[in-house]
């Protein structure tokens, strides 16, 4: 298998009040085509960031993202635009990435117009087509305005728009956590028909682990900015490597009563990423933390076949 | 056996919109003993969040309320305005979803626990201040006369629901309606928002109401378990029972929807179809009936009323139930 | 905080100094020579040269500007070539006439509408509130001026209680001083008032809704601790900046009124020397009003930080 | 879940405010086809002269015929109200628009120069340009028209700074659109309603300031009519004849009320707030 994307020591920076943060630091990883590398971590740990980076949306500081052979990052305005038919996005909140004064139809036919499909009866047919593989009645959905829609009728729109030009890469910027458990079932058992139907590589991302294990064939977890680990999905989840990882884990609420939550988390909550820790930016929070954590950046290192992890002392070592 | 806390007879709320008619809650009766919890699940829109604000008698003012809220014996939708003041606070107390807007921005988080020691303690500004850094010492915020002159913006989302917690917990309630008190957090603050909450309920035998969308938040935390959809109570048990034997359809179809972390990845989930019915247009029969698997005829004809046939201690509104 | 002035104080200097260009700008460019007007009938071509030269008209007009400029930072606004008064001593003259019907103006209309814009907050959608709300809606169509003349016929010619016009110290006779400004403040305020109620009303009605107004009465505290403390305050911020543009407009006196009920203020020195020509009271008189608006409107933005401690913690 | 809005109940009045302004542009645009007297036409036996068949508002102090110069004022008050903010919603829409999508320091220009322009009292510019440049209706329309310039372009930043942040504008410049199409398809169209309902509430301003520079006599030259300066000459004959101060500022409130109802009802569409200003 080969990359499609690959990321390497990409860090985006934001001015804030005069300081800069570190959204993304240094952080490098791949996906292979076909495969999706499910992106997780709580808010503000930059995985949102990482996302439009990719897309250059957010222009990396530095760091490169190559995708297919082609380094985005270095691409000019007009060749990037020219590129953005192969990768697409799909968003959090379905409502507000539709136009709310255009009609459905318009808004799914509108990156045909961009990239120059002129003729009308071409366009009407690809949107009729994508619309009905999404699960929408194209005669029913196409005059009508985003608001008459629900937020799960909305992100099929979405998926719709992203998918009619068949790109290569989507990137889902968590497109389930505003909907409602029945319907966030619908939609990804849509992304991954969709995936095989259009043979999609995906970036998932996503603040739940439960959900980003029910698509993705790879997950990378981030924290503060920083790549924990990688590692495929039945490894990460049977013997994570990285203490945060464990700490999720641990976290999730199980629907089971006779499963007592786990007591004695690590304690307190992410520090502000204007101010990280010094060394692995996970130890204050760390039960393992030592000297050597402080003192010393933890790199992503193998810990077992394909999974890798950037700690002093990894649950897991080297079988 | 001595009444019940907290009883809810028969509970409908109904508010006016530019489409109609919405009845938000459609006659609901819940009980809840002094120092147990009940978990309230359901998706959004289906009227739980009213159901909490019919309690609390914190409606909308367009919004019209029936049935009875009997709260220690008295019902709290008689009484005046100046009682319910009393009530709230010393009786009653909440803990809203996000702890970003429940707080008052431009006041110090000093001032918002002061000033209800003081109204409802008559304490001095002194003694009051002094109780406020030992409540938020004890749920958790390290340096708290710091905090006191602090603004909200100031703290973190965690930090927050702490403090929004501290300031309900600090004229020590009887009832504490917790409305999805995590869903603004994140994962591993959650875990401890929610011990917080569980410790000091038990150290303070107080009742609690946990509103959630979350079947596994309440699955390890609460003593009975309520399941709403489109406005009514469609599933209610003593959740070992709820888990271990769902009865309504909906209840199952839910927690199936729910990815597994013991389930191999890329397996299809068994979604519900379709989406919850329109609240401006009642359904004569059961309102999960477009939705669900094992419908039949009569499903539509009659809307299945909550009740317990077997008398195992287990309630469900369902003419087929699993 | 001390960053959050610093960096509105940074702002403000660019601002400033483009107000004395712009100023400076406008009587420059205005057409009309002003050695030509300056001597009238007896303009020779000799003269005018002659006065252009000595007051450095046929300088190039940077030069100008930086000569002038040099002169307002040592506090030299110029001298009026009709009456030979100083625009400090002008404008030093009529302020106080036009801070007192500002002030008057502004306590009068805060005063009416923000007890009236509680009210139809608190008993949104009510009888008393939509007659209120409709009253402030049409009075907002109704221009002062038309104000000045109701109130004139009603109290003046019908009623003769109050002057139409005229103006009297307040060193002189007290109360007089305070019948005169009792029409003008009052043609004021009720332009001020109907703006201020509706902004604090919509913006109290929001507040309303907002989740720690339901908490504070969770907490069961007392309705008046709720409205004036916990609603208010986050409701304020609008009604500060209206507030302080109106003042910031007033500064300037109010040319209208003013002009009307014949007060002497700085709105009728800046109407009287437009229409004499008198460049140099026009140039230092706007000057000084416009200064006057961006300082009054870095002072709101500082209030705004003292009111929201987001925007003094920049997380706005 | 729309909030239903307290406050007026939109219909019957906006109705009227309609009916209203549909009376006074026909008046406006028919006004040398009606069957009136001349405006400027001068009686000086019927000073002050109650209504008559023949005259059925009455005349003037100077006997000239009062419903003729107001319908004659229509026209003077409307060109000037409805031209006017042209200019500002153009010059200052387009201006924000630009400033609210780039930001940068096209902005941080714009604000500025916002700010400082208004700083300036805005009728003592008006009275400057119309005493030196002369007083014509197109002195007045351009130089009412820039000084609405700086409202426009906050109004149409404000609303262009919040869509630029929002996801659907960010689709599309992750599907590749051009700049100028995210402006014009994306943008454009959730900014015009608001700048329009701004637009109608800036006619009413208009009308508002032109009656006070007329009023004041610097506004339209006279002897052509206009309602401000129909108002500032009865005002001398208050005593006498407080009609004919009246009767004009009555036309002028009501037509300015309907504007601001009109425009008060289109911004309500955009802002779920009840009764923003």
């Amino acid at each position: 298998m080969s990359a499609l994307l690959s990321l390497e020591n990409l860090t985006v920076e934001y001015a804030v009040g005069g300081r800069s943060l570190f959204a993304v630091s240094d952080v490098s990883l791949h996906v292979d085509r076909g495969e999706t590398l499910g992106l997780v971590g709580e808010s503000g740990c930059g995985k949102s960031t990482l996302g439009r980076a990719v897309l250059q949306l957010r222009r990396p500081t530095g760091g490169k993202v190559v995708f297919d052979g082609t380094e985005l990052t270095g691409l000019g305005a007009e060749k990037m635009r020219l590129m953005r038919r192969r990768l697409q996005l799909i968003f959090q909140d379905p409502i507000a990435s539709l136009n709310p004064r255009r009609r459905i139809g318009d808004i799914i036919a509108e990156p045909l117009i961009i990239v120059g499909v002129t003729d009308k009866a071409e366009r009407d047919r690809r949107v009729r087509e994508v619309m009905t593989a999404v699960g929408l009645d194209p005669d029913v959905a196409m005059g009508r305005l985003p608001h008459e829609f629900s937020g799960g009728q909305c992100q099929r729109i979405c998926i719709a728009r992203a998918l009619i030009l068949e790109p290569e890469l989507v990137i889902c910027d968590e497109p389930v956590s505003a909907l409602d458990v029945s319907i966030r079932a619908q939609i990804l058992n849509l992304l991954e028909e969709m995936k095989r139907r259009y043979g999609l590589t995906l970036l998932f991302i996503a603040h739940d682990l439960a959900v980003v294990k029910a698509v993705s064939d790879r997950i990378a977890v981030m924290y503060l900015g920083k790549l924990c680990e990688i590692a495929p999905t039945e490894r990460l989840f049977a013997q994570p490597a990285h203490p945060y990882t464990a700490l999720l884990l641990d976290a999730i609420p199980v629907p089971d009563p006779t499963v007592r939550p786990a007591t004695n988390l690590a304690v307190g909550e992410p520090p502000s990423p204007l101010d990280p820790p010094s060394g692995c930016r996970f130890r204050t929070r760390c039960p393992r933390a030592d000297r050597q954590c402080a003192a010393e950046v933890p790199p992503l290192r193998e810990v077992a076949a394909g999974q890798f992890a950037a700690c002093h002392h990894p649950l897991t070592g080297p079988a | 056996m001595s009444a019940p806390l907290l009883s809810i007879e028969g509970v409908s709320v109904e508010l006016p919109t530019p489409r109609g008619l919405l009845r938000a809650v459609d006659r609901v009766d819940l009980t809840l003993e002094a120092g147990r919890t009940l978990g309230v699940v359901g998706e959004s829109g289906c009227g739980k969040t009213m159901l909490s604000r019919a309690i609390l008698q914190l409606l909308p003012k367009r919004a019209k309320l029936d049935g009875r809220v009997m709260f220690g014996g008295r019902d709290l939708a008689g009484l005046s305005r100046e009682a319910l003041r009393r009530l709230r606070g010393p009786e009653l107390a909440v803990v809203f979803q996000d702890p970003m807007t429940s707080l008052n921005p431009v006041l110090t988080i000093g001032t918002q626990i002061v000033e209800t020691l003081q109204v409802h303690l008559g304490m001095s500004g002194i003694a009051a201040t002094k109780r406020g850094a030992e409540l938020l010492a004890a749920v958790g915020i390290p340096a708290p006369e710091q905090r006191l002159r602090q603004y909200p913006s100031q703290l973190s989302g965690g930090m927050r629901q702490r403090v929004a917690i501290a300031i309900a917990l600090s004229c020590e309630p009887k009832l504490l309606i917790a409305d999805e008190p995590t869903t603004a957090l994140d994962v591993t603050v959650q875990a401890q928002i929610l011990d917080l909450l569980a410790r000091e309920q038990q150290r303070r035998h107080m009742a609690m109401i946990l509103i959630t969308h979350d079947l596994g938040v309440v699955a390890g935390r609460t003593d009975e378990v309520a399941v709403m959809y489109a406005g009514r109570v469609v599933e209610r048990a003593p959740t070992p029972r709820l888990f271990a034997h769902m009865r309504m359809p909906y209840t199952e179809a839910l927690l199936a929807a729910i990815p597994r972390l013991d389930s191999a990845p890329h397996t299809p989930l068994p979604a519900i179809g379709g989406r919850p019915p329109d609240p401006t247009r009642p359904l004569p029969g059961c309102s999960f009936a477009p939705r669900c698997r094992y419908v039949e005829d009569d499903c539509r004809a009659a809307k299945p009323p909550l009740a317990d046939p077997e008398r195992a201690g287990s309630l469900y509104a369902c003419w087929h139930p699993r | 905080m001390a960053r959050f002035v610093g960096r509105r104080l940074l702002y403000l200097l660019p601002v400033l100094l483009a107000v004395t260009l712009l100023t400076f700008l406008i009587a420059a460019l205005l057409p009309g020579d002003l050695a030509y007007t300056m001597l009238g009938d007896q303009a020779t071509p000799e003269k005018i040269a002659a006065l252009r030269a000595t007051m450095g008209l046929d300088l190039p007009i940077w030069q100008r500007y930086l000569h002038w400029l040099g002169g307002v930072l040592q506090g030299d606004f110029g001298r009026s070539f009709r009456t030979g008064e100083t625009v400090l001593s002008a404008v030093a003259d009529r302020m106080p006439v036009s801070l007192e019907l500002m002030v008057a103006a502004e306590v009068l209309g805060l005063v009416i509408g923000i007890p009236l814009a509680i009210l139809c907050a608190v008993k949104q959608g009510s009888a008393i509130d939509r007659f209120l709300t409709g009253l402030a809606f049409a009075k907002l169509s109704l221009p002062s001026f038309m104000v000045a003349i109701l109130l004139i016929y009603l109290f003046a010619v019908q009623l003769n209680w109050l002057p139409a016009t005229g103006y009297v110290p307040f060193t002189e006779d007290p109360l007089g001083n305070l019948r005169s400004f009792l029409l003008p403040a009052m043609t004021l305020a009720f332009a001020e008032w109907p703006v201020l109620m509706r902004v604090l009303r919509s913006d109290m009605i929001a507040t309303l809704q907002e989740d720690y107004i339901a908490m504070a009465k969770a907490k069961g505290l007392k309705p008046a601790r709720i409205l004036l403390v916990h609603a208010l305050k986050p409701s304020s911020l609008t009604l500060v900046t209206v507030t302080g543009i109106n003042i910031g407009r007033l500064i300037g006196g109010a040319l209208i009124v003013e002009t009307i009920f014949a007060l002497p203020g700085l709105g009728r020195l800046l109407v009287a020397a437009i229409y004499s020509r008198d460049f140099i009271i026009l140039q230092g008189v706007v000057l000084f009003v416009a200064v006057g608006f961006v300082i009054v409107n870095f002072i709101v933005d500082m209030l705004y930080a003292v009111l929201d401690p987001r925007i003094r913690h920049g997380r706005a | 879940m729309a909030a239903p809005r307290g406050g007026r109940r939109p219909g019957a009045v906006l109705a009227c405010a309609l009916v209203w302004l549909a009376l006074i542009g026909c008046a406006a645009i028919f006004a040398n086809l009606l069957p009136l007297p001349s405006p400027t036409e001068m009686d000086l036996l019927g000073k002050r002269a109650l209504p008559d068949a023949q005259h059925w508002l009455g005349n003037d102090q100077l006997g000239r015929d009062m419903l003729s110069r107001l319908i004659h004022g229509a026209r003077i008050s409307l060109s000037v109200g409805l031209l006017a903010p042209v200019i500002g919603v153009t010059v200052g829409g387009a201006l924000g628009m630009l400033a609210g999508y780039f930001r940068g320091p096209l902005e941080t220009l714009t604000v500025g120069g916002v700010d400082v322009l208004l700083a300036f009292p805005p009728l003592v510019f008006a009275l400057a340009v119309t005493t030196y440049l002369g007083q014509s209706v197109l002195n007045l329309i351009l130089v009412i028209g820039i000084l609405g310039i700086p409202a426009f372009t906050r109004v149409a930043r404000a609303v262009t700074l919040s869509l630029t942040e929002r996801e659907f504008v960010v689709a599309a410049r992750a599907l590749g659109a051009t700049h100028s199409r995210i402006l014009l398809r994306e943008i454009l169209p959730n900014v015009a309603l608001p700048l329009t309902a701004f637009f109608l509430l800036g006619v009413a301003v208009t009308i508002v300031v032109e009656g006070a520079l007329s009023f004041l006599g610097l506004g339209v030259p006279p002897p052509a009519p206009s309602w401000g300066s129909m108002i500032g000459e009865g005002r001398e004959s208050l005593d006498l004849a407080p009609w004919l101060a009246f009767l004009p500022a009555v036309v002028m409130f009501m037509t300015v009320l309907a504007f601001n109802v009109v425009g008060d009802s289109l911004r309500a569409l955009t802002d779920p707030r009840p009764g923003a200003l």
